[in-house]
């Protein structure tokens, strides 16, 4: 676990009156100490979730501009390889993570929600740019979808227009660390791995002046404006 | 190349039966176009197409534009002489008329073999209601092809005589033509944090009307769409939650 | 099936009056298969974006095949008649987005001539040297692209990645931005480039042609790509003229027609330069003419690196704010790395105009792409569409 | 000869591939957390306010409140509302002031027509680019204060651009002073002695783009509105880690 947080001061452990601790209460600072013996300490939940992080298989999906920065960060420069994330699948049956990468328009958000549909869990999505965060630029457009957001969860956001190729590792990594931090059981456990989640969302229809429906209330909750 | 003024009357010798105006361009590119006929639209293409001074081979680009219905306000302006012998006083005279509106197809035709153009053409419909339809030159210009299908999907022009008409960037479901001046965008106006101007009424209006329950949250749309319960969603885990109070 | 084979079918298909209707019941007879009708994207990898062609086959033969467009449809032309003239221009970056500072242009010409601006020489000159960078990263690009759609696995893509990054550092050390240029504005440029810009940029355009040699060592004596390009979706240049077709696809089928030339636009008749034509109007010919119209760009760009003159990049009656053109309407087009790229717009005298439309190369040069298709297999339908260099935000804007 | 080609297509791969062992040149892949490219002294992405001072951030800013930015900006992503008190500026005017400064950078598609229109240079283009969020109702829409940050952080990312901003203002200022001398007189020389880049003073902390990029003071000090020039196009954009070039940012 050489990726663990290095910045995390050295903490007390939680002191044992004797023997070695459980391993779940070690200290990353101990933990990093006993790597450098040459003792690697983890538990399965860490294993799975390293393994998971590492390999993260996105959906060879591109909309608009943002897919030429994803393009780009795939390519020799930026080489998303070196995240585990290469492999682009074009099959969503065998991705983990969607790039929502440029705008979504209202023809095209029902192929977007059954292509999430058919991806199977664990699932995770990123909208990449301002279209997919929000509409972005193109926002008031009447076939512009104002948000990905209103249809299915996404995990992280990435602004810009568009964003950098290092902006979208940025947001990898991001991802990476909340993969690593999930919990398998327990109250807060994994989106994944509750039955009570729903995994697939409904998939609007194309309406006589409107998708119908336009938005999920499930997954979509905007506060009251800030300046309001 | 001869001018549009040449070509006019040229035209008007060959068709006497249309009507060939020719609109001026006030501004400082000055391409004049020529407003042809629409019931002999596809004859007068034809001829512009073969030519052999012509051959306007190339049909580059197809717009359609929207003329809504205005009001114009006539001033009249009639000088009354004064009957006790002063200046004499100008009465003005105000009469509001509607001037109907109209769709117009403008098409920009270039010669590829004689390295000439652009002819700019315009057809119009009688109104923007009822009377929509305009002769199709596609048969003549294959590049009109997707132009007019999109004329149809945005302005509502129907082409007659097109081999293919269909939406071309909306879905086929969809009932509205967006780029007319008067569409009203469906309402989805919840997060508009830097709203302004236009932007901050609508999302105003999205917030009382939400807050008098006429708008559902989860089906919001300018135009109350038609309920379609069965079609809308398949069978999922987490079906969609009806408006919450 | 072998590439005479399919010179076979060519002749019988023109027989029964290819490109057309009848040919779809020609080939149909010939086959007697089942129809099975596929449909391809809009999430595909190699239909370029968010395009969708819907496939009519018999056994791989394709019968008919329609294209399916407006999945990014994002109302460009509707949001540019409630902004103001400038606020349009970096909607246009987004319009073609491998060729950002192309569209600009396109934009900035067309309403040049809507308000009769004056343009100075050096901004002539830089926009030159931009449009022609542009092309460079264009061309590069799509052969990379089509490649992958022949069946390589990323590894052309990936030497066209690398120049572009060259190019796309200098567009962002000029402009700021990586794709989004926002470079021209009306009547000049926006930014001066400094002496070590021309001269990093002149270095990179004298190394150019290396990498050309390069690329095409790799990939143009290719045994595969020779026998699945040579003879695959030709096109006659009647149709194709009729069709509305332009830029490096009409020329690919021996129309010579390039609106550098043609128009005359911008500084382009003091340049010397060729333009390649193709002889078959085949996927080859599509590839090759990308090929040597980028060694014709850069010998576009040492002429301008030499011939570039000092002075204002501005028109100084040009203003920023509060622009309203004298009522009146405009085309201005200029010739894309995709093809005829055309604004038209109608001012009516406000500060935001009244009609703006875009007259989108890739689109129209869809248009014959059923006739392409026919009597090929699927796989080579996706070359064709390939060689062909769409970008969807241009499509459906 | 039948497959010469593709033999020769595989000769370029592997020559390509073999000297990427032995030339660095052909290495071109910049190991991102670690490593970073050098960005361009003209890079934009999302605006930022200027304000005077790094102490009082909010006290010295220089937007007017003019909203000319709200309504020139094509997407519509800013929101300003006015002040309805009056703050002396740095030349000692009152002027308003923004009350609230909001840009959505879920919207902003970063294309600087903000910057161009501003008369008073109180809106300039920022670097930062590591700002991806998990929510994007409060992390992505940024307020004044989020926004506000001192001069001194302009000098450091836009050092020729900012120079001459300075230099501009200083004029007009110096103006303003002759006018009103007495009173300005204190202020405009605080203002001037402020502008000049002071190490330290600004802490743009983790929101600074490039945190151990040393900062080139005589990137072409005369040229006006310059970019800087790219590394030579056949190196590697960055300067591997601890070679005297950016150190390890992320430990």
């Amino acid at each position: 676990m050489s990726d663990a947080p290095q910045s995390t001061p050295a903490s007390p452990r939680p002191a044992p009156a004797e023997g070695f601790p459980a391993a779940g209460n070690i200290s990353d600072a101990d933990r990093e100490e006993l790597r450098r013996h040459g003792i690697l300490l983890t538990s399965l939940e860490e294993l799975y979730n390293w393994g998971r992080s590492n390999s993260i298989w996105p959906l060879q999906f591109g909309l608009a501009c943002c897919a030429i920065e994803m393009i780009a960060a795939a390519t020799a420069r930026f080489d998303i390889a070196r995240f585990g994330a290469e492999i682009f699948r074009p099959s969503p049956r065998q991705a983990d993570l969607m790039i929502v990468s440029g705008t979504v328009t209202k023809k095209m958000a029902p192929l977007v929600v059954r292509l999430w549909n058919q991806m199977p869990e664990p699932k995770y999505c990123i909208a990449m740019g301002a279209c997919a965060i929000s509409g972005g630029p193109f926002k008031q457009g009447y076939n512009v979808l104002k948000g990905i957001d209103r249809l299915i969860p996404v995990d992280i956001y990435i602004p810009g227009c568009p964003p950098r190729p290092e902006a979208l590792l940025n947001g990898l990594i991001q991802l990476q660390k909340q993969i690593k931090g999930e919990k398998l059981t327990g109250p807060d456990a994994a989106r994944h791995t509750r039955a009570d989640l729903p995994s697939e969302y409904p998939i609007p229809a194309y309406g006589a002046h409107d998708l119908e429906p336009a938005k999920n209330p499930a997954v979509w909750t905007p506060p009251a404006p800030p300046s309001a | 190349m001869e001018t549009v003024q040449q070509l006019r009357d040229r035209l008007a010798a060959r068709f006497p039966a249309a009507r060939v105006e020719l609109v001026l361009n006030p501004g400082v590119a000055a391409e004049h176009s020529l407003r042809l006929d629409a019931a002999l639209g596809r004859d007068i293409a034809l001829f512009l197409r073969d030519d052999p001074a012509l051959r306007l081979d190339y049909c580059s680009n197809v717009t359609g534009v929207d003329w809504p219905d205005k009001e114009i306000t006539d001033v009249v302006k009639t000088t009354v002489p004064d009957p006790a012998g002063g200046p004499p006083k100008i009465v003005e005279e105000k009469s509001v008329h509607v001037q109907p509106g109209c769709l117009e197809a403008v098409y920009h035709l270039y010669s590829m073999s004689l390295k000439h153009g652009p002819v700019v053409i315009r057809l119009r419909t009688g109104n923007r209601a009822d009377a929509v339809t305009l002769p199709s030159l596609t048969p003549v210009w294959r590049s009109c092809d997707f132009q007019e299908r999109e004329i149809f999907d945005l302005f509502g022009i129907v082409f007659a005589g097109h081999p293919d008409l269909r939406r071309l960037l909306m879905w086929d479901e969809f009932k509205d033509h967006p780029m007319r001046k008067d569409y009203v965008e469906p309402d989805d106006y919840e997060w508009e944090p830097t709203a302004h101007g236009a932007v901050l009424e609508r999302a105003k209006a999205h917030q009382l009307a939400a807050v008098a329950g006429v708008v559902d949250p989860g089906q919001s749309s300018a135009n109350p769409p038609k309920a379609a319960p069965g079609s809308t969603t398949p069978a999922t885990t987490a079906p969609v939650k009806e408006a919450k109070p | 099936m072998s590439c005479s084979d399919f010179n076979d079918l060519d002749a019988e298909l023109t027989a029964f009056g290819h490109p057309g209707g009848s040919s779809v019941r020609a080939v149909h007879d010939q086959f007697h298969g089942d129809l099975l009708e596929v449909s391809m994207g809009p999430q595909h990898p190699s239909t370029h974006g968010v395009f969708r062609m819907v496939a009519t086959l018999d056994g791989e033969q394709i019968v008919k095949l329609k294209p399916v467009f407006g999945y990014l449809h994002r109302n460009h032309e509707k949001i540019a008649e409630n902004t103001t003239y400038l606020g349009s221009m970096p909607y246009t970056d987004r319009l073609d987005y491998l060729c950002s500072m192309s569209t600009n242009w396109a934009y900035a010409l067309a309403v040049e001539k809507l308000s009769g601006q004056a343009v100075p020489d050096r901004a002539q000159y830089l926009r030159i040297i931009m449009a022609e960078l542009t092309r460079l990263v264009n061309h590069a690009c799509l052969v990379g692209f089509l490649f992958n759609d022949l069946g390589t696995s990323f590894t052309p893509l990936l030497y066209a990645f690398r120049e572009r990054e060259k190019i796309i550092d200098l567009f962002e050390a000029l402009s700021g931005s990586r794709m989004m240029c926002n470079y021209q504005r009306f009547g000049g440029c926006r930014v001066d480039p400094t002496p070590e810009w021309l001269a990093a940029a002149r270095t990179l355009v004298e190394n150019f042609p290396r990498f050309l040699d390069e690329y095409e060592r790799m990939l143009t004596g290719n045994e595969i790509m020779l026998a699945r390009t040579q003879g695959i979706g030709r096109l006659d240049p009647a149709h194709a003229v009729n069709a509305g077709l332009t830029g490096p696809v009409l020329r690919a089928s021996g129309v010579d027609y390039d609106l550098r030339k043609v128009d005359g636009y911008g500084f382009y008749p003091r340049f010397d330069f060729r333009v390649p034509l193709g002889a078959q109007g085949d996927t080859y010919d599509r590839y090759m003419l990308r090929i040597l119209e980028m060694r014709e760009s850069v010998k576009i760009l040492v002429q301008a690196f030499r011939d570039l003159p000092g002075g204002p990049i501005m028109d100084p009656k040009a203003k920023l704010r509060s622009f309203r053109p004298k009522a009146g309407e405009a085309y201005g087009r200029l010739e894309g790395p995709k093809g005829e790229l055309g604004f038209y717009l109608i001012s009516d005298g406000t500060p935001n105009p009244y009609r703006y439309r875009v007259r989108p190369p890739s689109l129209i040069n869809l248009t014959l792409l059923e006739e392409m298709c026919l009597g090929h297999t699927i796989a080579d339908a996706v070359v064709i569409l390939g060689s062909i260099d769409i970008v969807l935000g241009e499509v459906d804007r | 000869m039948l497959g010469s080609g593709i033999i020769n297509g595989l000769i370029v791969t592997a020559k390509n591939f073999v000297g990427s062992y032995h030339d660095p040149k052909r290495m071109v892949t910049v190991e991102y957390p670690e490593q970073r490219t050098v960005l361009p002294e003209n890079y934009r992405n999302f605006p930022f306010l200027i304000s005077e001072n790094a102490t009082d951030p909010m006290g010295t800013l220089r937007c007017v409140a003019c909203q000319i930015c709200e309504k020139e900006c094509p997407p519509q992503c800013i929101i300003i509302e006015k002040s309805k008190d009056k703050k002396p500026d740095a030349s000692g005017k009152p002027q308003l002031y923004p009350a609230v400064f909001g840009i959505d950078t879920s919207v902003c598609m970063s294309c600087q027509i903000c910057v161009e229109v501003c008369p008073f240079d109180a809106i300039k283009m920022d670097q930062v680019f590591e700002i991806a969020a998990t929510d994007r109702f409060h992390d992505l829409f940024l307020t004044r204060e989020k926004l506000a940050k001192p001069n001194s952080y302009y000098h450091q990312i836009h050092p020729t651009e900012a120079a001459e901003v300075d230099g501009r203002l200083n004029t007009e200022r110096k103006a303003a002073e002759e006018k009103a001398k007495a009173a300005a007189a204190a202020k405009a020389a605080a203002a001037a002695a402020k502008s000049v880049p002071v190490a330290g003073v600004a802490d743009p902390g983790p929101a600074s783009p490039r945190p151990a990029t040393p900062i080139q003071p005589a990137s072409a000090p005369a040229a006006p509105a310059t970019s800087p020039v790219p590394k030579p196009q056949d190196e590697p954009r960055s300067s591997p880690a601890g070679e005297g070039g950016p150190a390890n940012p992320a430990s």
